[in-house]
């Protein structure tokens, strides 16, 4: 990943990453009923990561928790249902007052795509430290040939 | 009963595993148990003259696979041949392995394993069941030739043997698929006695016996077998293994009474089997090969008279099938013996054998005179029998059998011959053979059997007793028939006189000339071709793999495409253009081209920014006609993924060239007529598909329940997260999946030495 | 349906098809994004006419775009986008092993065919 | 009741993704929870078994919405019959897995465990989902695990060979969507039974063209010919554990989906097609199965010619074809396992699976002769193992079909097959050990732990073969219903 020494792109990242927070804040609990939704919110959090990374600022290392914490939130709200005898996937709808949206109906959909993003931001994470050059330099192609 | 007798041999082979570990000979003497016990329980069922008993199982109701067995007279006949030569054999291998001080589990559990399909395959009374124990002694044959894990020849053999009887075994099993819904029954008694068998049946029946009883021109497997030890030979191809096709043309053969088919083809085949197996007898001096070829011989006999099916010629048959078990088995158990206690089965080098070893030199001209039809021994009366069954014949038929017949009984008398004048021939230089010392393990069985030839000839009336029921029960008309211990002077007897007077002279020249003139080695010409013939599959195979897995991504790709594109014409006639319009607005057209120009741009992309330039211009436009179609949630996703994949295009690949490599040009007109066909294939599809939708979304029922029940104004967030909840559940896991396999990438950059 | 959105997946899967045929990885790469957008593009048409955002609190059932396949496009795009970033990753490793991003052919297959 | 066991196969395994993924570095307690996960997969699917075959097929309506929205899976006899083999299997492979796993050939135990679990779910949600576009993210589920299993190590050779398995698997999946956006142009639904009901409503083309498009696109899942090239060349590059779910499974799905789909659609315009191509891909796949060298190829190349056979069974669409078929899949999934796993065993013993360099496991391994002898001769088709019915059961099908290429075809190919098997056989267990054996190091316990899970998939190839007739009954049930899709429709909507 191109990482930028510039004082400018340090500053300007650090004054957007909460901004970009926010919109990502925002498009998650608007999603029920404003386009947006877990997935776009997951992104918008995943691309402030990628630009503190850009920045150099200080990124998570290891995404595999997130991504396993995402994923049981996921799978813990599909088989809630069988706790209050119903069979899979059955959403509880219950109604919700805060402050900056009004009153949400919604119950176990929204912590479903609160899994969404955990997963969406850790793949983005992973993404970062997966594809970023290593220290290392390219191998002579005949190194590694199956043994 | 029935049931009992095969619990006796699992249990044996339980047992002889057990044995096993410690002494290999243990194992052996455990083994002969259930075959000695089927035995005495065969022969009281004959003498006894009871109600033949019955067994059955069901496993597979719908493809009428039933395990049915019935003890009548010919199974308990064959019965008696199968398990009473078996139990003899096992004695005798415990005496061939004598030295083999190893325990060893494998070779006394195979052989009892084949003594018990063979068993099965005996008393089946459905065609099902005949065809399931026929495929296990294919396969246990094949483990039995292949004994000898470091002789190369040994397993070339074993395999050569279990691709031609394996082919053998497909032809029988189509040939029973025919017969089957020819006769509308699986069991043999129905079929027997249906006659209404197709030609096609007759031929495949044939081809599956004519693999098994090594017939023209599938018996090159047979000598190629005798790689094997020698116990397995004479089991092998005395009473069991090569008797299997015999037997199915015995229980078979009455649904192809009326078959000019089955009549001539087995007539001819048999015929020249018999002629064959004769004269290439007459040229070894291998006398495991003598006997080998021999077996060829006699088992054409065998298919010529059960092809004629005239009531004497199956009385014939069975009652040389009796003779033949008793006689080739005593041979080979003698020369097995000679072999392991001379270290040689060269005729050339076994002259004078009747001083070193006087025993088996007794037991081998006893087993060969009653081989050449002599009196008094039980071949004679068999003989007598089939020349019998011949001269009551007519027309063609009767010539092609006779000189089947005769011609054949002329070879065996004269390799018969050349073979005994052999091992009583002086030693020129006077040098006798050295013999290890006398093994009564093997030398009792095989005097047993040899006794038994003319035990029979003496005890006449009780093999026939054992001998014409059961050919009764393959033709009725068999009933008036017995063998004769000495017929008067008959047609018949004179033919046999003649036989063996031309015989032996032709078996006396040869001796003589042998001493001066060396013949050649026989050419393996069959088994050269079945080799050749399994060669050219083996090279048809890679030169057709070489054609359709060619190991490149883009020709897979491009047939793919090309299957694709053939679909895609199955919409064809259905593609109408009369429900379309150009647009629902004129700037959806306008991004429609705009997105078609992007695309068309990135054809030509060579550098990696062409290609994220490429990428954006159609993700920009992509969200415009989105937001246009009424899809805000896809719009600003598809902004959001953009972003994403193009950074991630432009820096994942940090450390490739920035510019693509250049495009190949071979394929290019290929490439370029596929992928276009390929759009046109998707359009043609889409605008054939939605000419006439049988079916509509249901509005009112989503806006309704997407808030009620789903608590939600987005209705495609209420989607995603409930309605469909379960695929944005399967979405996340991929997307899970996906960061963790980008990570274990990761490292093994990271630690290139971990890699592989 | 109409000639416009055609015309839109017609040429992005002609590009896609021809681009994933190539050798060259990153070409790969760009032909399964089109790919990918040909598709989704595809099953928004196959929802039927264009109409208004489907918010329930906003439209009626005359007006209303259909929005199943828009959740069907919007769980294809995620799952596009997801194996997009796989593919990305192997090119890397595939370029650290070799030093370039061609897809080479199978040895074993060259050898049998040889 | 039964809506539970179907809850417990979907999310048991994922459940133990999800702790696994976080049990990294706790490797004992890490196999535990997988190994949880998975047995009780294994276990429900199982129960739902005998529940589906007493009370008939039963239909989940996820969330409780109506099929015209919502998503619904459908247990019936033919999900309910080919469930716990597969289950069954992957559970024994991770048992094998386990054993496998701290010796050079094994896969990385931090990853196996948890992306076998996604691997489970994808496939119990393929067998169970009653709807099209589930089906997409199921195969995706299967898929991304499987690219991920396949390439983890990073190895030269399996980034290589992986990269051509992700491409074609990518297009095939493109080719899947596109196929989901005519059918929902055309009927304007994915549920598979609203679908069933409206295609006949639809033009004959259009019918026909939807049946050729997933033809293609389920076939390439299948590796029928000629979509199969991506097979040969990826799966032996794997880790034994995963090559034997592989081809024990994933294929095995394909087809799966394509007898349920093509059934349901009543595409019997497409048999003869279907037939022919049925007949090139059984030849094709035993000829290359000839051809090779190496054990793990020769086993790829079986698993072509084997689809060939079940294809065959579909091809005809009559019950019997059908019958045959869902029995062939059936028996083959444990087969092909035990035959990887033995690969497997093969090369720990000699450090290689090349025929060449191998030799005389006999004498060494007695019982791994008996591991392979055993599925090798019920893939060749021979009594008294579930081959021989199961390639009876085509072949009798095809000639009530008066289908005598398919016939011929599939006896020839029978031939052929048996002829690779004692390729193996006599290059593996036959001869003499080469000079320069390289045994891979494994502890005591981790070969019993991989004996014992060869010997028990080995059991299950058994049981299979035992019990062909009962399980041949079910698959008649199974057939019946798939030929009549106004039951499944029924059960479905009603």
């Amino acid at each position: 990943m191109i990482r930028s020494q510039s004082p400018i792109v340090h500053i300007s990242v650090r004054a957007a990453t909460p901004l970009a927070a926010v919109a990502g804040i925002y498009l998650f609990f608007a999603g029920h009923n404003q386009p947006g939704g877990g997935f776009a919110a997951g992104l918008v959090l995943g691309a402030v990561v990628i630009l503190r990374s850009v920045a150099g600022l200080r990124t998570p290392d290891d995404a595999t928790v997130l991504v396993a914490t995402g994923m049981a939130i996921i799978v813990a709200v599909a088989a809630a249902p069988l706790v209050w005898g119903d069979l899979l996937l059955d959403q509880k709808v219950v109604s919700l007052e805060l402050p900056l949206f009004g009153k949400i109906k919604s119950g176990s959909a929204l912590l479903f795509d609160a899994g969404v993003v955990a997963v969406v931001i850790g793949l983005i994470v992973s993404l970062l430290n997966g594809l970023a050059p290593a220290e290392f330099s390219p191998e002579s192609p005949g190194d590694e040939t199956s043994t | 009963m029935i049931e009992l007798v095969f619990a006796i041999h699992v249990v044996g082979l339980v047992g002889a595993a057990i044995a096993g570990r410690r002494s290999i000979q243990g194992a052996l003497r455990v083994a002969a148990i259930a075959p000695a016990a089927t035995t005495i329980w065969a022969a009281e069922s004959l003498l006894s003259g009871r109600e033949p008993v019955s067994a059955s199982m069901t496993w597979v109701e719908q493809l009428d696979l039933e395990l049915i067995f019935l003890a009548d007279s010919f199974a308990l006949m064959m019965t008696l041949l199968v398990s009473g030569i078996g139990a003899l054999v096992f004695v005798y291998a415990s005496g061939y392995f004598a030295v083999d001080a190893r325990g060893s589990i494998r070779f006394p559990v195979t052989l009892l394993g084949f003594s018990v399909s063979m068993l099965g395959l005996v008393l089946a009374e459905s065609v099902w069941t005949v065809f399931i124990f026929w495929e296990f002694t294919s396969i246990t044959s094949f483990l039995l030739v292949g004994h000898k894990l470091s002789d190369p020849s040994a397993q070339q053999a074993a395999w050569r043997a279990l691709m031609i009887t394996g082919a053998g075994g497909l032809s029988l099993l189509a040939g029973l698929l025919v017969l089957t819904d020819d006769v509308g029954s699986v069991l043999l008694a129905d079929i027997a006695g249906s006659q209404t068998a197709s030609p096609l049946a007759a031929v495949l029946v044939l081809i599956a016996v004519g693999t098994k009883s090594a017939q023209l021109p599938f018996h090159s497997w047979l000598p190629g077998a005798m790689a094997a030890p020698t116990p397995v030979s004479a089991y092998l191809h005395s009473a069991t293994m090569v008797k299997a096709g015999v037997v199915v043309m015995a229980v078979l053969g009455g649904a192809f009474v009326d078959s000019q088919t089955w009549q001539w083809l087995g007539l001819i085949v048999g015929a020249a089997t018999t002629l064959w197996g004769g004269f290439v007898a007459l040229r070894q001096r291998d006398l495991k090969l003598i006997l080998a070829y021999g077996t060829i011989s006699q088992l054409g006999l065998l298919v010529t008279l059960l092809a004629v099916g005239t009531s004497k010629a199956v009385f014939a048959a069975l009652s040389i099938v009796v003779a033949h078990a008793l006689f080739k088995s005593a041979l080979f158990l003698v020369v097995g013996e000679i072999d392991i206690r001379t270290g040689t089965r060269n005729l050339d080098e076994l002259a004078g054998l009747h001083r070193s070893m006087p025993v088996a030199f007794v037991v081998a001209v006893l087993a060969g005179v009653s081989m050449a039809g002599i009196p008094p021994l039980l071949g004679f009366a068999a003989k007598e029998a089939a020349v019998e069954a011949v001269l009551k014949l007519s027309g063609i038929e009767q010539v092609v059998a006779f000189i089947g017949i005769v011609g054949g009984s002329v070879l065996t008398v004269a390799y018969t011959f050349r073979m005994l004048a052999g091992l009583s021939r002086s030693p020129e230089d006077g040098r006798t053979i050295t013999a290890l010392a006398f093994r009564p393990a093997m030398a009792i069985p095989s005097i047993i059997v040899a006794g038994l030839g003319l035990v029979g000839f003496v005890l006449l009336g009780t093999i026939n007793g054992i001998v014409t029921p059961a050919a009764t029960e393959l033709n009725a008309g068999s009933a008036v028939y017995e063998l004769l211990r000495w017929p008067g002077a008959t047609t018949a007897l004179m033919v046999s006189a003649a036989v063996v007077l031309v015989g032996s002279t032709i078996g006396a020249a040869i001796h003589r000339s042998e001493t001066a003139t060396v013949l050649g080695e026989p050419e393996p010409v069959a088994a050269r071709v079945s080799d050749a013939s399994i060669d050219g599959v083996l090279r048809l195979s890679r030169r057709v793999t070489a054609r359709v897995q060619h190991g490149s991504l883009p020709v897979y790709l491009l047939t793919m495409s090309a299957t694709v594109v053939i679909a895609a014409a199955a919409f064809l006639p259905a593609v109408s253009v009369t429900h379309l319009e150009w647009a629902e607005t004129p700037v959806q057209l306008v991004l429609g081209l705009a997105i078609a120009a992007a695309a068309a741009a990135g054809v030509q992309v060579r550098t990696r920014l062409g290609a994220a330039l490429t990428l954006g211009a159609v993700g920009v436009a992509m969200s415009g006609l989105f937001i246009l179609q009424g899809a805000p949630d896809l719009a600003l996703t598809q902004l959001l993924v953009e972003t994403i994949v193009v950074v991630g295009f432009v820096t994942g690949l940090g450390h490739l060239a920035r510019t693509f490599p250049p495009v190949t040009q071979g394929w290019l007109s290929v490439r370029l007529g596929v992928a276009v066909m390929c759009g046109l294939g998707v359009v043609g599809a889409l605008a054939a598909s939605s000419a006439q939708p049988s079916g509509s979304f249901p509005a009112a029922d989503l806006l309704r329940e997407s808030v009620e029940t789903g608590g939600g104004n987005n209705i495609v967030n209420v989607i995603l997260t409930d309605m469909r909840a379960l695929d944005t559940l399967g979405e996340v896991v991929v997307l899970a999946v996906v960061a963790v396999g980008v990570i274990a990438l990761a490292r093994t950059s990271r630690s290139p030495g971990r890699a592989q | 349906m109409t000639i416009g959105l055609l015309i839109a997946v017609g040429a992005l899967t002609s590009v896609g098809v021809f681009l994933i045929t190539a050798r060259s990885l990153s070409r790969i790469i760009l032909g399964f994004a089109l790919l990918g957008h040909a598709v989704v593009l595809a099953l928004v048409a196959a929802g039927g006419e264009a109409g208004e955002p489907p918010l329930a609190n906003r439209v009626s059932a005359e007006t209303i775009a259909n929005p199943v396949p828009q959740a069907l496009a919007l769980t294809a795009i995620v799952i596009s986008f997801g194996l997009t970033l796989f593919l990305l990753a192997l090119a890397r490793r595939q370029q650290e092993l070799t030093g370039d991003d061609l897809v080479e052919d199978d040895l074993e297959d060259l050898r049998v065919a040889q | 009741m039964t809506g539970v066991l179907i809850v417990t196969v979907l999310l048991g395994p994922l459940a133990a993704t999800c702790a696994g993924l976080t049990l990294r570095s706790h490797a004992r307690l890490r196999d535990v929870v997988t190994l949880a996960g998975l047995s009780a997969a294994a276990a429900a699917s199982i129960a739902l078994l005998f529940a589906i075959r007493d009370e008939g097929t039963y239909v989940l309506r996820i969330g409780d919405w109506n099929p015209e929205l919502g998503i619904v899976l459908v247990a019936d006899m033919f999900a309910a019959l080919v469930l716990p083999v597969a289950m069954v299997i992957i559970l024994i492979v991770e048992l094998f897995a386990i054993g496998q796993r701290r010796t050079a050939w094994g896969a990385n135990p931090e990853l196996t465990g948890p992306l076998l679990g996604v691997l489970t779910a994808g496939v119990a949600l393929s067998i169970l989902t009653g709807d099209l576009f589930t089906l997409f993210v199921a195969f995706e589920l299967m898929l991304v695990s499987s690219y991920v299993l396949l390439t983890h190590q990073g190895g030269r050779e399996q980034i290589r060979s992986g990269m051509t398995y992700v491409v074609m698997n990518l297009f095939a999946s493109t080719l899947f969507l596109f196929g989901i956006a005519f059918v929902y142009a055309a009927t304007g639904t994915v549920n598979m039974a609203l679908l069933a009901d409206r295609l006949p409503e639809l033009d004959r083309a259009v019918q026909l063209g939807i049946g050729a498009w997933f033809l293609v696109v389920f076939g390439t899942k299948a590796a029928i010919f000629p979509l199969f090239s991506w097979l040969p060349d990826s799966y032996p590059t794997a880790p034994t554990t995963i090559t034997a779910v592989f081809a024990g499974l994933l294929t095995k799905i394909g087809m799966y989906v394509l007898i349920r789909f093509h059934n349901l659609i009543a595409a019997d315009e497409l048999g003869p097609v279907i037939v022919m191509i049925a007949a090139v891909t059984m030849i094709v796949g035993a000829f290359g199965a000839l051809a090779q060298s190496d054990v793990k190829r020769i086993l790829s190349f079986h698993v072509i010619s084997q689809i060939g056979y079940m294809l065959a069974g579909l091809g005809l669409f009559t019950t019997a074809g059908t019958t045959a078929a869902i029995l062939f899949l059936v028996h083959h999934m444990p087969v092909k396992t035990v035959l990887f796993l033995v690969g497997g065993l093969i090369e720990n013993e000699q450090g290689t699976s090349d025929l060449e360099r191998s030799g005389g496991l006999m004498t060494r391994s007695p019982l791994l002769a008996l591991f392979f002898a055993i599925p090798a001769l019920s893939l060749a088709g021979l009594p008294p193992f579930s081959g021989f019915v199961a390639k009876l059961g085509v072949i009798s099908a095809a000639f009530d079909a008066d289908s005598a290429l398919i016939v011929t075809v599939a006896l020839v190919g029978g031939a052929l097959t048996l002829l690779s098997m004692t390729k193996i056989w006599s290059g593996v267990f036959w001869g003499s050990p080469p000079d320069d054996l390289d045994r891979v190091p494994a502890s005591r316990s981790n070969m019993r732990l991989m004996r014992s899970a060869t010997g028990l998939a080995t059991g299950v190839t058994i049981v299979v073969s035992i019990f062909a007739g009962s399980i041949m009954d079910m698959s008649a049930r199974a057939a019946d219903e798939l030929q009549n899709p106004a039951s499944y429709i029924e059960a479905v909507l009603g």
